[in-house]
This record gives C-alpha cells, sequence and structure tokens, in this order.
C-alpha cells in the first residue's frame, strides 16, 4: 500500500514539476492534467472517491478547458505559445526560496511527533457526505453557491470585450 | 440532532437582503433599464444598493444574538459591530461611486459590492474555518474584480492582477495553514481548536501553520512585508474600489483575524508583554507591526502621488492597528474595533475628495489638489478634517482611537516590555505622519490654484457623503462612547 | 451685584468663544463685522464669567471645586473628564480673557485691511477657546485635547499669511516642533493613565494628583532608578517644553514671528506659550512627589530648573543681537518663560504664575506696541531703519516705555518688578544649586539692556527710513488697548508685593495674608537694583547717548573700535567687555542655538533617519546627505530615506510573490528560534 | 516514517513546485496554475488528515476539499478573465511586462 502511496507521488510530482519547467505552454497544460489525475488517484486511494471525482471533474474536465481558453484567447501567433525562458536570475531565486520553503516544512514535519492511529482505508458515502452538507455546513454551502455567482459575473464583466473598448484599444 | 435551519437564515437575513439588492440591481438594470443612460442605470443601482445595505442594517440591529448554527456563526459584540460598521462603509462607499467617474457596467458594479459585503458580513461572523475561508474568499474574489473594473486603463488591470496574484498566494499559504491545523486538532470549530491546543501547546507544525495564518492575515491588513499589493492597488484601482478595500475590508479583515487569533489559536499566542517571553504569534505580529510603522511612515514620506501616499499611510495605520491586536488579548477588541472603523471612515472619506477632484480631471499627485481651498471650500474643509484625524489630532476621532490602542497596549507591561516599545515607536513615528498629511494639506489649503483649474461643483450626493463621513469623525472624536458602547 | 459661577458651569467659559468660531466659519466671507463682533461679545462674556468664577475661587480659596463625568469606556475601565475651579484656574482665566478681549479689539484695527479679515476672527475664537479649555480642564486627557487645539488654530494663525513662504514654514515648523514635544507628553498620559486608571486631577481623593495616587506613583522605580513619578513628570514637561519654548525646544519660537503681530502678542505673551509653564503649575503635586524620596539620581523639578536657567539666559543672550523689533521680543519671552520654569523648579510655582500673569500684561503691551510700530512704519520691523518715533506715535511710546520697564524689572513701580523678585528669592533659598540664581541674575542685566536698546533705537534718534519719517499715531481702538494693558502692567505688582503677597496667599489657598517687611531678603532685592541699573546705564551709555545716525551704520557693540570722548572710558572698557564676552558669548551661543538646532534634535530625527535607511537599503551610500543641516534638511533626509523604502516597490509581481513566501520563512525562524524560548 | 508523514512531504513538496512556479514563469497564465498547485497540495493535506484521523466517519476534512476546489474553480475564472484583460492592454501576458504601477 506504501508502494501505491510513492508510486502516485512520484508520478504527481514529477508531472508538475516539468509542467513548471516547461517552455511550451500547451505542453505545461498536458502535464497538469496528469498532476491532477495524479492527485485524483491519491484521493482514490486514501477512500475519499467523491473528492477524488470532483478533482477530475473540476480540474481536468473545467479547468484545464478555461485555461486552454485563456491559453489560445491571448496569442496572437503560433510563436507566443513557446513561452521565453523566465530569466536566469529569477529562476534561481524562485528555486532558492522554493528550496528554503522546503527545508522548513520538512523540518517542522519530521520535529512534530504525529499519532497515527493504524487503521485501514475509511469510507465515507456520498450519502453522508450529503447528509453533511446540507446539515452542519449549510451555510458554506450558501456561501460557494454566491462565491460561484460572484466568480461568472466578475469574469463575464471583465473578460468580456466591449464595442467602445475595442475601439479605443485597436493597434 | 438536527440542524437549526430557522436560526441560521434569521442570522443570515442581513445577507439575504444584500444578495437580494445585488440580484435586483442586476435584474432591473438587465430588463427594464437597458436603454437608459449609464449615469440613469447607475443611479438607480445605487440606490437599490443603498436600499440593500440600510435593510440589512436594520437586521443587523434587530436580528439574533449569540452563536448561531451549533457555533459556526457568533454574533457577538464584535461580530455586531463590525457590521454594522462594514455596513457604514458601504453605504459610503456607494456614495463616493455617485461622484467617481461611472462605470461601463453599473448594476454589476454595485451588485458586486454587495458581494463583497456580504463576504465582509460573514467576515465578521465566522467561527469555523471552512466559513472563514469561504467567506474571505468571497470578499476576496469581489474586491479583484472591483480593482479591475475600469477596462479603458491598463493601470486598472495591472492592480486587479497583482491584487489577484498576491491573494491568491496569501490564500493559498492560509488554506494550507488551516489543514495543518485541522490535522494537528481534528477540528475546524475554533472553539474546540482551542481546546485541543492548549492540551497540545506549541509544536513545530503548529509555527508553521501559525505563520501561514500570519501570511495571509498581513496580506489582508496591509502589513509589511505583505503590503506591496497595496500601493498600486490604490493608485491603479478606480477611486470607489480603492476606498472600499482600504476600508470595509480592512475593518473585516481584522475582526476576522483578531477572532482566529484571540479566542482560536489563543494557546500558541506566547508573550510579548516582556523581552524573554513565550514564542507564539504575538511576537511575530509584534515585528510585522514594527516594521509597518517603520516603513509605512518613511515611505510615506517620499511620496508625490496622493493614492500612494494614502497606501503608505494605511500601512503605517496597520502597523498600529496590529498592536491593537496585540492588546486584544487584555483589553478585548473594542480598542482596535474603535481605531479601525473610523480610520476606515477618514479614508473612504478621503477617497471620496479625490473622487470628486477627479470629475475636472486627472487626481493622482499630490500637486493635483493645489488651491482646492478656492476650488472648492467644503471639500479643503473635508479633506482637512480626514487627514487631521489620520494623524491623530484630538478632538477628531483618530486621535481616541490611538489613544485607546496604545493604553491597551501599555497595559501590556508598561514601558518595559516590546509592547511598551511598540506603543513608543508609533507614537514618536506619529510626528512623521503629522508632516507628510501636512503636506498634502499645505496643497489643499494654502497653495494657489493652477492657471486653469476651474470651481468644483460637488454632486448632491457626494456632498452628503463627505459631510456625513466627516461628521462622523467629529462626532466619534467627541463622543467615543457612541461606538463603544456597542461593546 | 457680586456674580458668581461653580464648576458645574465652568465649561461655558471656552463654550462661548468655541461658539463664535462656529459663527464665524458659518457667516459668508462678507460677513465682517458679524464676526468679529461675535468674537469679542464672546470674549467679554467669556471675561466676566471667569470673574464670576474667581469671585467663587476667592471665597473658598483651598477647595478644589469639581464636576466630573463619565466620558466613554473602554474595556473595564472608564475614562472621565471634568472641569475645576480652584485659584489657579480663576486667576488664569481671568487673565486670559482679559488680554484676548483687548487683543481681539486691537486686531479691529490691525487686520482691517486683510482681505481674510473674517478667518481671522474665526481663528482666533478657536484658539481662545482652546487655551481656556486648557485652564478649566479637570483631566489631563481632557487638557491635552485643548493643548492639540491649541497648537493646531495656532498653526492656522502664525501661518494666516500663507502668501508668504516663510510664514507657512514657521506654521508648520511651530507645529510640528511643538509635536515632538506633545509625543512625550502624550506617553506620559498614557503611562500615567495605565499606572493610576484614571486622568482626573481631583476626585474626591481618587484623582492623580491626590496623595493616594501621588503615594503610589512615588513609591515605585522604573528606568535607571527614577520613581515613576519622575518618569511621568519628566514626560509631561516635554510637552510643557515645547509649547513654551524651553530649552532645546525653542527653535520655532522666533519664527512664529511670521504671523500677525497681533497673533504675536497673544500665541507669545498670554496664552500659548504660557500653557507650558501652567501646565507644570497644574500638575506641580505630581512634579514634586519624588522630592521626599532619599537616593533618587534626579529630581524631576531638579531638570526643569536648570531647564529653566539656561533658557533664560539664553534667551536673554541672543535678545541682544536681533534687529527685528519683534524677534527681540519673542527671544525675551524665551528668556522670561525660562524664568517661569526656574520658579517652578525652585519650588515656588506661585512666583512663576505671578510672573506669569504680570508677563502676560507687559508683553502683550510690548507686542501690541510693536504692532502698532509696525502697522505705523508701513510694515517695517528693523529697528536699524526706525527711530524717532517718540513724538509722532506719543501713546504707543508712553506705553510700550511702561512695559519696557516693567519687562527690564525697574524698581517698585512696575509689576515686572516684582514678580520677577519673587523668583530670584525663591531661587536664593533653593538648596540645590545657586547656579539658576546666578543665571537668572545675569539674565537681569541683559534684559534691562537690550530693552533700553529696543527703546533707543526704534523712538529715538532721527528717523532713519523713508517708512519711519511719515508715521502717524494709530486709531483709538488700537491705542486703546496699548492703555489699558499699560495701567494692568503697573497696577498688577500690588497685587503680590512681599509686604502684601495677597496673590500667593490665594494661590495657596490661604484666606489670610501673611507679609513681611520689605527688608527681609533686602539685599538680594538691593543686589538684582544695582543689576537692572547697570543694564540700563549700559544701554544708555551705549545706544542712547548717541544715537544711530543711518540704517546702515554699524552697530556700536559690534565694532570693537574705541569712539569718542568723555564717556570714553567706561564705554571702551564695555566695548572690551562685549567683544571679549559677551560679543564671543553670544557669537558662541548663537552657534551653539545653530547647533542645537540643526544636530541635537535634528539629529534625534536623523537617527531615526538613518536607522530607518540601514534597515531599507543596503546598497545606499551611506554618506549622502549625512548630518548636515537643520529642519528642512531633515525633513529631505528622511524623504530619502523613504524613497529608499518605497524603491523596493519595483512594480514587479513577481518580486512580490518572493516577499511573501521570504516573509513566511523569515517569520517562521523567528518564531521557531526567538521568542526567548 | 509514518505513512501520514509521506503524505504531509508529498503536499509540502508540491506546495514548493507550486511556489517555485509561481516565483520563475513569466507567463502570467502558469503563475495562475502555479498558485493552483499550492490550493491543491493544501487540499491533499486535508485529504492525508482525514484518512489517518481517529473518525473518520465525521467527514470533515473531505468536505473542506471539496469547498476548497469549486473555490479553486472560481479563483480561475476570476484569474483567467484578469489575464485577458492585461492582454487586452499589453497584448501579451508577460507578468514582468506589467509594471506601470510602482514606487
Amino acid at each position: 500500500m506504501n508502494a501505491a502511496l510513492a508510486f502516485i507521488a512520484v508520478l504527481t510530482l514529477a508531472s508538475a514539476a516539468v509542467a513548471m519547467a516547461l517552455r511550451n505552454l500547451i505542453h505545461s497544460a498536458l502535464l497538469l492534467i496528469a498532476s491532477w489525475f495524479g492527485l485524483a488517484a491519491f484521493y482514490l486511494w486514501a477512500g475519499a472517491e467523491f473528492v477524488a471525482f470532483a478533482q477530475v471533474l473540476v480540474y481536468v474536465g473545467a479547468i484545464s478547458m478555461v485555461v486552454l481558453f485563456a491559453v489560445l484567447l491571448t496569442r496572437r501567433s503560433r510563436q507566443d505559445l513557446a513561452v521565453e525562458p523566465a530569466s536566469l536570475g529569477r529562476a534561481l531565486s524562485a528555486l532558492l526560496v522554493g528550496a528554503t520553503v522546503a527545508v522548513v516544512l520538512a523540518r517542522a514535519i519530521f520535529a512534530t511527533p504525529l499519532a497515527v492511529a493504524p487503521t485501514a482505508t475509511p469510507t465515507i458515502s456520498v450519502r453522508q457526505l450529503g447528509a453533511q452538507l446540507m446539515g452542519p455546513h449549510a451555510a458554506a454551502l450558501l456561501v460557494v453557491g454566491v462565491i460561484l455567482t460572484v466568480a461568472l459575473l466578475g469574469a463575464v464583466v471583465l473578460a468580456a470585450t466591449d464595442r467602445a473598448d475595442s475601439k479605443e484599444n485597436a493597434p | 440532532m438536527s440542524p437549526d435551519y430557522t436560526g441560521l437564515f434569521q442570522a443570515l437575513r442581513p445577507e439575504t437582503s444584500l444578495l437580494f439588492g445585488a440580484l435586483v440591481a442586476l435584474g432591473l438594470d438587465l430588463s427594464l433599464f437597458r436603454r437608459h443612460t449609464s449615469g440613469e442605470r447607475l443611479n438607480l443601482a445605487l440606490w437599490i444598493g443603498a436600499l440593500a445595505v440600510l435593510a440589512a442594517g436594520a437586521h443587523v440591529w434587530f436580528g439574533p444574538h449569540g452563536p448561531i448554527f451549533g457555533g459556526v456563526l457568533i454574533l457577538d459584540p464584535l461580530a455586531v459591530a463590525t457590521r454594522l460598521g462594514v455596513l457604514a462603509l458601504t453605504l459610503l462607499t456607494l456614495g463616493v461611486a455617485t461622484a467617481a467617474r461611472t462605470p461601463r457596467n453599473p448594476a454589476e458594479y454595485v451588485a458586486i459590492i454587495l458581494f463583497a459585503t456580504t463576504g465582509f458580513m460573514l467576515m465578521a461572523a465566522a467561527q469555523q474555518l471552512l466559513l472563514a475561508f469561504l467567506a474571505l474568499e468571497l470578499a476576496s474574489l469581489s474586491l479583484y474584480v472591483l480593482a479591475g473594473f475600469d477596462k479603458t486603463r491598463p493601470e486598472s488591470a495591472e492592480a486587479a492582477l497583482k491584487y489577484f496574484l498576491f491573494g491568491g498566494m496569501a490564500a493559498a499559504f492560509l488554506l494550507f495553514g488551516f489543514s495543518l491545523i485541522y490535522g494537528l486538532t481534528g477540528s475546524i470549530e475554533l472553539l474546540e481548536i482551542a481546546r485541543q491546543l492548549t492540551l497540545q501547546g506549541l509544536s513545530p507544525l503548529l509555527v508553521v501553520a501559525l505563520v501561514m495564518v500570519l501570511v495571509a492575515f498581513g496580506f489582508k491588513a496591509a502589513a509589511a512585508p505583505f503590503h506591496l499589493w497595496a500601493p498600486d492597488v490604490y493608485e491603479g484601482a478606480p477611486t470607489p474600489s480603492a476606498a472600499f478595500i482600504a476600508s470595509a475590508s480592512k475593518l473585516a479583515g481584522f475582526t476576522l483575524f483578531a477572532r482566529l487569533l484571540w479566542p482560536g489559536l489563543r494557546a500558541a499566542a506566547g508573550n510579548v508583554s516582556t523581552l524573554h517571553g513565550a514564542p507564539g504569534w504575538l511576537p511575530a505580529v509584534a515585528v510585522i507591526s514594527a516594521v509597518s510603522l517603520l516603513l509605512g511612515n518613511f515611505a510615506a514620506l517620499a511620496q508625490t502621488n496622493v493614492r500612494r501616499l494614502l497606501a503608505y499611510s494605511a500601512i503605517a495605520h496597520a502597523g498600529a492597528l496590529l498592536l491593537g491586536v496585540i492588546a486584544a488579548g487584555r483589553s478585548g477588541p473594542a480598542p482596535f474595533f474603535f481605531y479601525a472603523a473610523t480610520y476606515g471612515l477618514a479614508t473612504v472619506g478621503a477617497f471620496g475628495v479625490l473622487a470628486v477632484v477627479e470629475r475636472t480631471g486627472s487626481c493622482q499627485k499630490i500637486t493635483d489638489l493645489a488651491g482646492l481651498h478656492r476650488r472648492s471650500p467644503l471639500l479643503a474643509g473635508c479633506l482637512a478634517i480626514f487627514m487631521l484625524s489620520l494623524a491623530g489630532i484630538p478632538p477628531l476621532a483618530g486621535f481616541f482611537g490611538k489613544f485607546t490602542v496604545f493604553a491597551a497596549a501599555l497595559q501590556l507591561g508598561g514601558l518595559a516590555g516590546p509592547a511598551g516599545w511598540l506603543a513608543f515607536l508609533a507614537i514618536a513615528l506619529s510626528a512623521l505622519a503629522l508632516y507628510y498629511y501636512l503636506i498634502v494639506l499645505k496643497q489643499a489649503l494654502v497653495a494657489p490654484p493652477t492657471a486653469n483649474a476651474s470651481r468644483i461643483v460637488v454632486p448632491t450626493l457626494a456632498r452628503f457623503t463627505l459631510m456625513a463621513a466627516a461628521g462622523l469623525i467629529v462626532l466619534f472624536g467627541v463622543a467615543p462612547s457612541l461606538l463603544l458602547d456597542l461593546f | 451685584m457680586k456674580m458668581t459661577l461653580s464648576a458645574q458651569h465652568l465649561w461655558l467659559i471656552p463654550a462661548l468663544p468655541l461658539l463664535a468660531a462656529a459663527l464665524g466659519a458659518l457667516t459668508p466671507r462678507s460677513g465682517r463685522t458679524p464676526a468679529a463682533g461675535a468674537a469679542i461679545g464672546a470674549m467679554v462674556l467669556s471675561f466676566l464669567l471667569s470673574c464670576g468664577a474667581l469671585a467663587t475661587a476667592l471665597a473658598h480659596p483651598a477647595a478644589h471645586a469639581t464636576a466630573n463625568f463619565t466620558w466613554f469606556a473602554v474595556g473595564d475601565g472608564a475614562v472621565r473628564l471634568g472641569w475645576l475651579l480652584d485659584p489657579l484656574t480663576a486667576f488664569m482665566c481671568v487673565m486670559v480673557s482679559f488680554v484676548s478681549t483687548l487683543i481681539f479689539i486691537f486686531s479691529l484695527g490691525y487686520m482691517k485691511d486683510d482681505a481674510n479679515f473674517k478667518q481671522f476672527f474665526c481663528f482666533l475664537s478657536l484658539f481662545a477657546a482652546a487655551m481656556l479649555g486648557i485652564l478649566v480642564a479637570n483631566s489631563l486627557l481632557l487638557l491635552f485635547v485643548s493643548w492639540e487645539l491649541v497648537g493646531l488654530a495656532s498653526y492656522l494663525l502664525i501661518g494666516f499669511w500663507f502668501h508668504k513662504p516663510e510664514a507657512a514654514a514657521a506654521a508648520k515648523k511651530a507645529f510640528i516642533v511643538t509635536r515632538i514635544g506633545d509625543l512625550g507628553f502624550l506617553l506620559g498620559i498614557l503611562w500615567l493613565y495605565d499606572s493610576t486608571g484614571s486622568l482626573l486631577f481631583y476626585d474626591n481623593g481618587a484623582g492623580v494628583l491626590e496623595p493616594t495616587a501621588l503615594g503610589g506613583l512615588a513609591a515605585q522605580t522604573t528606568l535607571c532608578g527614577l520613581a515613576l513619578s519622575t518618569a511621568i513628570g519628566l514626560l509631561i514637561f516635554c510637552g510643557a517644553a515645547g509649547k513654551s519654548g524651553q530649552f532645546p525646544l525653542h527653535v520655532w519660537l522666533p519664527d512664529a514671528m511670521e504671523g500677525p503681530t497681533p497673533v504675536s502678542a497673544l500665541i507669545h505673551a498670554a496664552t500659548m506659550v504660557a500653557a507650558g509653564v501652567f501646565l507644570i503649575a497644574r500638575v506641580y503635586p505630581l512634579m514634586a512627589a519624588d522630592q521626599l524620596l532619599a537616593g533618587v539620581p534626579v529630581h524631576a523639578l531638579t531638570v526643569v530648573a536648570f531647564i529653566g536657567a539656561i533658557t533664560a539666559l539664553l534667551g536673554a543672550l541672543i535678545a541682544v543681537a536681533q534687529n527685528d523689533i519683534k524677534r527681540v521680543l519673542a527671544f525675551s519671552t524665551v528668556s522670561q518663560l525660562g524664568y517661569m520654569m526656574l520658579a517652578l523648579g525652585v519650588g515656588s510655582w506661585v512666583a512663576a504664575v505671578f510672573h506669569l500673569l504680570t508677563h502676560a500684561f507687559f508683553k502683550a503691551l510690548l507686542f501690541l506696541g510693536a504692532g502698532s510700530v509696525i502697522h505705523a512704519a508701513h510694515h517695517e520691523q528693523d529697528i536699524r531703519k526706525l527711530g524717532g518715533l517718540s513724538q509722532p506715535l506719543r501713546v504707543t511710546f508712553a506705553t510700550f516705555a511702561i512695559g519696557m520697564m516693567a519687562l527690564a524689572g525697574v524698581p517698585f513701580l512696575f509689576s515686572g518688578f516684582w514678580s520677577k523678585e519673587a523668583i530670584l528669592h525663591a531661587a536664593h533659598e533653593w538648596e540645590v544649586s545657586h547656579l539658576p540664581l546666578f543665571a537668572g541674575l545675569a539674565a537681569v542685566v541683559l534684559t534691562a539692556f537690550y530693552m533700553t536698546r529696543l527703546v533707543a533705537e526704534t523712538f529715538f534718534g532721527k528717523a532713519r527710513s523713508h517708512a519711519a519719517e511719515h508715521v502717524h499715531e494709530n486709531s483709538a481702538v488700537m491705542t486703546v488697548p496699548l492703555v489699558l494693558l499699560a495701567v494692568c502692567a503697573i497696577a498688577l505688582g500690588f497685587l503680590g508685593t512681599p509686604a502684601f503677597p495677597w496673590l500667593q496667599a490665594r494661590l495657596l489657598g490661604e484666606t489670610e495674608v501673611h507679609g513681611h517687611s520689605l527688608l527681609d531678603g533686602s539685599g538680594l532685592m538691593l543686589g538684582s537694583i544695582v543689576l537692572v541699573a547697570l543694564g540700563l546705564g549700559a544701554g544708555w551709555a551705549v545706544y542712547w547717548r548717541t544715537p544711530r545716525a543711518k540704517d546702515t551704520s554699524p552697530d556700536p557693540l559690534a565694532s570693537a573700535a574705541p569712539a569718542t570722548i568723555a564717556f570714553l572710558g567706561a564705554r571702551m572698557k564695555f566695548d572690551e567687555l562685549y567683544a571679549a564676552t559677551l560679543g564671543r558669548l553670544n557669537t558662541f551661543l548663537a552657534a551653539f542655538a545653530d547647533f542645537l538646532d540643526h544636530w541635537v534634535w535634528g539629529g534625534a530625527v536623523n537617527f531615526l533617519a538613518l536607522l530607518g535607511e540601514f534597515s531599507g537599503t543596503v546598497n545606499r551610500e551611506a554618506d549622502e546627505g549625512g548630518l548636515n543641516a537643520g529642519f528642512d534638511a531633515t525633513s529631505e533626509k528622511l524623504r530619502q530615506t523613504g524613497q529608499a523604502y518605497s524603491h523596493a516597490q519595483t512594480g514587479g509581481t513577481h518580486g512580490y510573490l518572493r516577499t511573501v513566501a521570504i516573509g513566511f520563512v523569515v517569520l517562521v525562524l523567528l518564531v521557531m528560534l526567538g521568542g526567548g524560548r | 516514517m509514518s505513512p501520514l508523514q509521506v503524505c504531509l512531504l508529498f503536499s509540502s513538496a508540491l506546495f514548493c513546485i507550486g511556489l517555485v512556479g509561481a516565483l520563475s514563469r513569466s507567463n502570467a497564465i502558469l503563475v495562475l496554475l502555479g498558485i493552483e498547485l499550492m490550493l491543491n497540495a493544501a487540499n491533499l493535506n486535508f485529504i492525508a488528515f482525514w484518512r489517518y484521523s481517529p473518525a473518520p466517519a465525521v467527514g470533515t476534512g473531505v468536505l473542506f476539499v471539496i469547498f476548497s476546489i469549486a473555490v479553486a474553480a472560481a479563483e480561475a475564472a476570476v484569474g483567467l478573465a484578469l489575464v485577458i484583460a492585461i492582454y487586452r492592454h499589453q497584448k501579451n501576458i508577460r507578468l514582468q511586462e506589467a509594471n506601470r504601477l510602482k514606487g
């Protein structure tokens, strides 16, 4: 079972890391989809099937599509697809900062005693989740509805091209 | 145990009226008023928004109190006071919007302001990590959109993108921190977390979680070194949006985080009353506060852009407010609430003045305010009240905010401990603050107007808004008990 | 009709001018008569009410009648405010409202051509209201609020002629320098509130000036072994030093002469600068609480005494070398305020208040007299270009001479003599040191000398400029206040002679007057009379006997060259003395004052700037803009520091995001490693 | 090393990869995706802690993740709209070129 966990982890991390390093935006997006699949696999491994489905649906199904649309909308020629490499200094400093954060997190994880009860993989049924959603978390459910409304409204307002706008900004 | 839905809906009536107002504004605008000029559409939306805010205020005032829905929300005095404060600041922001340039989608603009207000209202009352996170995200997403609302200016888009990326990063840190807190305590209810933490003590992973929460807090409060977005957003965003981000958002953010830190993470607070206190989040907040005070005050001196000056002064005020949060463990939330609310009033007012001046042309440089006393004595007078309140000159409200916060901070251990030093630093730097506020006032009150500057006609609603803000500042300065009696 | 006013209604005294200010603000720009009428009417009413309050206070001089109320509650503590009526309040109220009334009337004439006449009266009323608020407050917090309002109003008044850049700069300087003192004051207030839980002066045994609280404060020790009361007292003294122009915060006062002359009379004679002295007199029990303790390194009052002595001497020395009529008076004010602080420090607060009252009258008289001269001489202020004004300006000259003799301390007839004598007497009896006494005696000579010079240069000889040739006496609206003030400058002294110290007894809360024979301590009095005579004689010899010929002719003291005939020897001697001591000392002190202005307190701010710079940027050249100059350069320096800070704001989003991560790491390390685990 | 610690290291690594991406890439979309990865790492933590919690039947961690996925979707929508808004003005989405505002 730990082997499965290690496999999933390596796969996910590797595809995420390569996605963040690749120069081609489309390739990056595809690798990120792979990494999101990896996360879904992890959720399955942990016994949270519903979350795994949600992950696939939302990330792989929706977010990646939005990203691809954005990529296509914001390029003017084929060359734009290939993102120029980040400047070396910026990449190095980013790596340095990332590594430092990683060291801090890892040290904290190793230094903290975590009581773990060796249990079998738990399960949680959709019915149980539903009861929780409609029960103690009803308020959160309402708020998420509002958040999605705002996001939709905001995205439409910001992204929509007004006629007057396009005239003003025509090159 | 069946959930108390009735109680929940009773408690959420203010939010419901805000959302209802937003939907009505959108609906009317889309159906009946499509053909009207954008000015008329803005006015309609603003009136609907104002009514919704007033209705929400009535619901807050007469609504239920105490823990709601099994303690997910708490309507204690701090929550009620913050909700009322947020609603008042929203109302003033709507007033400022009457004076500013009409946005291209007026109904959407007002609706998103109301959505953001809903987020603030929930932030004020959340007592559970999940709801806190969602409320924060609701407010933040709305504010990103508001910052980028002016599509004709590249500065607006740039400000919004920077704000969004910075905020997204902060949200990621916050969520990671929350996940660690959940892991360490097995709960997302603040009271349960507090109970668990008193048993556990401070572990390294908890320190990481605390600091991640503080990162998000620093972002929301615009405290150094997590302030970098603030000057750019204040400068680039449309004026009412900037006013809203600077005032209501800050008040709600301080309430939310003070609640997370004090009742929730009290066991990990540590100690700053003496130099060799216990470790915890208090020393970290003290450092953020000191850095904000120094950086905000010094950088404000160098500004030639009045909005950036307000932004850096906001950073300095965030430092003083954090001092109030530090002291809240002993003195209760009243001091920092008073400070944040009156600061919000003065800031909305200052941006309101800028919005009116902007009607006659650009108002970015401090020198754009030259000769304001000739162009509009009312504006100059109001600006003087706002600036002097920010500078903490008695008897304006800003002074009593400072007084109560510093008095509370000194109670932690006199001048001998770091809290006392911070209070001392804040008091010493307020002389510097006076200097840069006087630079603005000198332009507005003393300098002659430029040759082509005309008289400024202040629209009636904006006039009313500014006079209300100025009047409240004087009123709360003369009678602080009006606000403090909410506690 | 005997009218009395109880403590409950004391608030009316400041409320009336405040109302007048509000009315003035609401009247249109053209409403000159209503605005001025409201201001003067309110001041007259306030004066009458103050007289009523004085009647009440004199009926029960020992009582501290208070009226307190809760203002607001924070947490478990409540902040209470209140009004306080005792002889100190009552005497000060009468003085301030009376002098203000006269200055308001004088302003009618002085400002009659000014376009912003209405605002001027509005600001004057606001100022007077705030000043009266300081006097009637029974709470340190209320006092501080009024105190800051006074600062704000003086900012508006000093900068009233804002079209003059010097005026705008002077106003800002005055506001900010006094505010630096106020920061200490605010800190003291907060500390006091923290220690005692109250800010009321008197509260039936629970106030901060009452034995319970004082005992507690004196018993605790804090930084450097000071008693807590000493530390708080010194912080409060910072505020007093700022407002009262005490060394080293005196730098703003001379610059503030850029304001209209009635403002100078109001702010720099009777009221604002006196507020610091009043404050120390008010909190005197707190300042003196540490006197009984042994083994305390410094007593608060000792500091006050020495600062006062230094200020007295410094102000007098600098005044000798000034040529602007108002600046001479400004430095003499600095010097006289030093006297008052000296008196407070050596333990005789009644002498300080006595001098405060007499000084208010004769210095207002002198300033208004100067204003009358300036107004008549078409705004010529340089005494080298005046001269020969005694004939055309008869009334002004006569009253100015009375004021000059009061200030110089001419014996027996003039009030300044008696009050100064009381101070010197108290300094003589001080056991700690006699240095303040010697400083005070030295300043006596100098005061007599420079005032003689001022009168001689201004009123005698022949007119040395076009402006001074064509002068006419001013209208009655300006001269009548001068005459009234002159009468007071003489009469007030007789309230406090050693033979009949009525004022002192009332201030101390005694109903009976115990006079001493004038012969008690007559040695000191005789000595000081001789010193006054010396100063007057020297001034007469140097300036009066041979008046200046042209406005460009050199100052006789400045040119070390020996001159004319009969009195030559003595004069030579004096010239040498001047060149060897006074001249050099004066140059030195001027340089020293400059040094203070630029380096010491500028240096303190610079230190902050350096601190900021150090933390702000690493790659910044450290020497750039070094510690080079005073106020403006300092603020420029601070600006540069700020620029260094805001250069961190590169506009690059990556940098911003990186800061988040770095901030995270640093804070984690801080919490894990720091905190003194 | 317990499996929980493995999971935490996994999530920390993912968090740092996202962080490095956000800090180094010039394309605004990739920066946004880096931040999404950081959010994913937090979700992973929630599930891991839920997996090893003494009372998994309550399902708090799972619910939190469901909500946070919804929020992430909303964030992505707004973020990409903002990217398009920037593109409208500067005709590219290179983040380092969006620096009109500074000082």
